[in-house]
């Protein structure tokens, strides 16, 4: 069944691309652009499972899905207001 | 602009270059020689089922107690950095509370969060995960917490103690190694049981617990620093 | 297989070195660096892929004894293992100078910070 | 037979992923970003159980469960913020 | 064990044509409140039958699928809930044909009743 593996390779690699090219366009706001950053490492995470690697995803699973983003909130949240530059 | 065409150049260079990379990559067929060490020795030598742990925890377990350090440099530095607009008393926040069903679900998962995390890091030498990623889970358990309710008060102390605790533990079984076993976090100074069960593979739990521990301790104290900082 | 997901990565890496050098806000430079750190580890857990091989952890479907086999190379998935963990204290550490510098100045387009330029 | 269901419920999950991205880069307001965040992450646990069926092996399903756990956290944390709670 | 494995595919592809529906759902459907229906409800249902459907084709790994199912039962309500309330929170717009908003008008009326306490 390795035809559906890359299929399903395919497909995660042309999400990751587009949620990527979202994450740096200057025009967006910054809660859009740090939501696709996560959803860039959580895609990734799937990435890693399919190259055969658990451990790896695993740690991108435990850490790209509650902490990174909330470090990132957290300090958006601090800095409102000081997002025009 | 200039900026922007010198940026654009760059990229060209390095996209020119990742690709006559990608071009000339073709995939091996064979382990190589390390790899085959690896794949036909763990089991036998170390007692692990999971070659990945046998390798971070045993095989470079040095650079494990390195990263450690690296990792907790990273969390004190946030500490000096935010410490002057550190929160004193328990000031009266305007934010809107977190609600019934926040608060009540948070008393029901946290300690699944905190048991799946030490599920993780107990069976890290037979199924995926171990120490980085239980910590990651244990911290994700303190984030909860403090989604749930931003002004509770933590106890950095015992925070404190566990890190400090876990990491000498951890050092004080590697210095271990060295006069019962092999050398410096050699795994065999237990003895390595039946393979395939729980209790087996020497001290490779026991060091990726306190792994665990220490690394759960160090970013619950990054994201409690950053979350008490308060100067608007 | 580990072609596609190496393309992905390098473009990734193109993708966040982009972000980080045109944009002058500190918190969107961030991101473009957590980018370019995601497709370095796709690329280098890419290297370590063999087709038709399955993951390096030992149980009841990868006896002990065809372990040379049929398992990939585990070196890498140690060494990515590792990176992205230290990735998110950099992460972490990044954040906190951006907002210690925040409080400081006001502002987090970086091109107001003078003081070291010369 | 069982091969080929599995290949159709996998093109179905992908174009569940394909829906939830366009209504990503679409969405009017960040909250209809977010729950497509939802969708997609819970579309993922599929892709994992699908991976875990052709591979035959039974240790891919911990990424799942770590999934299936944590994954909620980020989507509080956005709606924390969305609401000014954090 | 072949009735197993064609029951197992077809509570797969039930499943996945549950998480489809609530992809479709979330594309066609006109405003957040209805989006967030049909994108957490209808993929929640989905995947517990796809868990099924493994759990079918594959009984030894029974004990975790479950797991992840329960685990899946715990945290999907909450997240859309809070969700939900962030959206109505930070004030996205209704469509035309959504009329009835209990919760604005719940906060209406507490307020007006603490402000004829306080008069």
């Amino acid at each position: 069944m390795s035809e559906l593996l890359l299929a399903m390779s395919l497909l995660l690699s042309v999400v990751m691309v587009g949620a990527a090219l979202v994450a740096i366009q200057p025009g967006r706001s910054l809660p859009i652009i740090i939501l696709s950053s996560g959803l860039v490492s959580l895609l990734a995470s799937v990435q890693y499972l399919l190259l055969a690697a658990p451990d790896v995803a695993m740690t991108e699973a435990a850490i790209g899905s509650g902490l990174t983003t909330f470090l990132f909130f957290f300090v958006l949240s601090r800095v409102r207001g000081g997002d025009r530059g | 602009m200039v900026r922007h065409l010198f940026v654009l150049l760059l990229l060209t260079a390095l996209g020119t270059l990742f690709f006559a990379l990608q071009a000339g990559f073709s995939p091996d067929s064979e382990l190589n020689q390390v790899g085959r060490y690896y794949a036909s020795h763990t089991a036998q030598d170390l007692g692990a089922a999971n070659i990945v742990t046998a390798i971070i925890v045993t095989y470079r377990g040095l650079d494990t107690l390195g990263e450690v350090t690296v990792l907790f440099l990273a969390s004190t530095i946030i500490g000096m950095v935010l410490s002057k607009g550190m929160q004193k008393g328990g000031k009266v926040s305007d934010l809107p509370p977190a609600g019934e069903l926040l608060s009540t679900g948070s008393r029901l998962l946290v300690p699944l969060i905190l048991l799946l995390g030490c599920y993780v890091f107990i069976n890290g030498h037979l199924t995926p995960g171990g120490g980085f990623q239980g910590g990651a889970i244990l911290a994700s358990a303190a984030l909860m917490l403090l989604l749930a309710d931003p002004l509770r008060p933590f106890n950095s102390r015992f925070i404190a103690v566990v890190e400090s605790t876990s990491g000498l533990l951890y050092v004080v079984i590697g210095v271990l190694g060295i006069f019962v076993a092999g050398g410096f976090l050699d795994n065999r100074i237990l003895p390595l049981g039946s393979y395939g069960t729980i209790f087996s593979a020497g001290a490779i739990p026991i060091i990726y617990t306190l792994i665990g521990l220490k690394v759960g301790a160090e970013f619950s104290s990054m994201l409690l620093k950053l979350s008490k900082t308060e100067e608007r | 297989m580990a072609d596609i997901a190496m393309a992905t990565g390098f473009i990734l890496i193109l993708i966040g070195i982009f972000g980080a050098l045109t944009n002058r806000n500190m918190l969107r430079m961030i991101v473009g660096f957590v980018i370019a750190s995601t497709g370095v580890n796709l690329v280098m857990v890419a290297v370590g892929y063999m087709r038709g091989r399955t993951a390096p952890i030992l149980d009841d479907a990868v006896p002990v004894a065809d372990a040379v086999t049929r398992i990939i190379d585990p070196l890498p998935q140690a060494l990515v293992l590792t990176a992205i963990v230290i990735g998110l204290g950099v992460t972490a550490l990044m954040l906190a100078f951006t907002y210690r510098l925040f409080v400081t100045k006001g502002t987090l387009d970086i091109s107001k910070f003078r003081e070291l330029k010369w | 037979m069982v091969e080929l269901l599995i290949y159709l419920a996998a093109a179905l999950a992908g174009a569940a992923v394909l829906f939830a991205l366009a209504r990503f880069i679409k969405g009017p307001v960040a909250a209809d970003r977010v729950v497509a965040f939802d969708v997609i992450t819970i579309a993922s646990i599929t892709g994992i159980v699908l991976a875990a069926l052709a591979e035959q092996r039974e240790i891919y399903l911990d990424v799942a469960l770590v999934y299936a756990l944590l994954s909620f956290l980020g989507v509080i944390v956005i709606a924390r913020y969305l609401e000014r709670g954090l | 064990m072949i009735v197993f494995d064609l029951l197992g595919g077809l509570l797969l592809v039930a499943g996945t044509s549950f998480l489809l529906l609530g992809g479709l759902g979330l594309w066609r459907m006109p405003d957040i409140y209805n989006r967030i229906q049909a994108g957490t409800k209808a993929t929640t249902l989905g995947t517990l039958l796809t868990l099924a459907g493994a759990a079918f084709l594959q009984p030894t790994w029974a004990l975790k699928l479950l797991l992840i199912g329960v685990f899946l039962i715990f945290t999907n309500p909450l997240s859309s809930h809070l969700l939900a309330r962030a959206a109505h929170r930070s004030g996205a717009h209704k469509t035309a044909t959504t009329v009835v908003d209990h919760l604005a008008e719940d906060r209406t009326a507490r307020n007006t009743n603490d402000q004829g306490e306080r008069g």
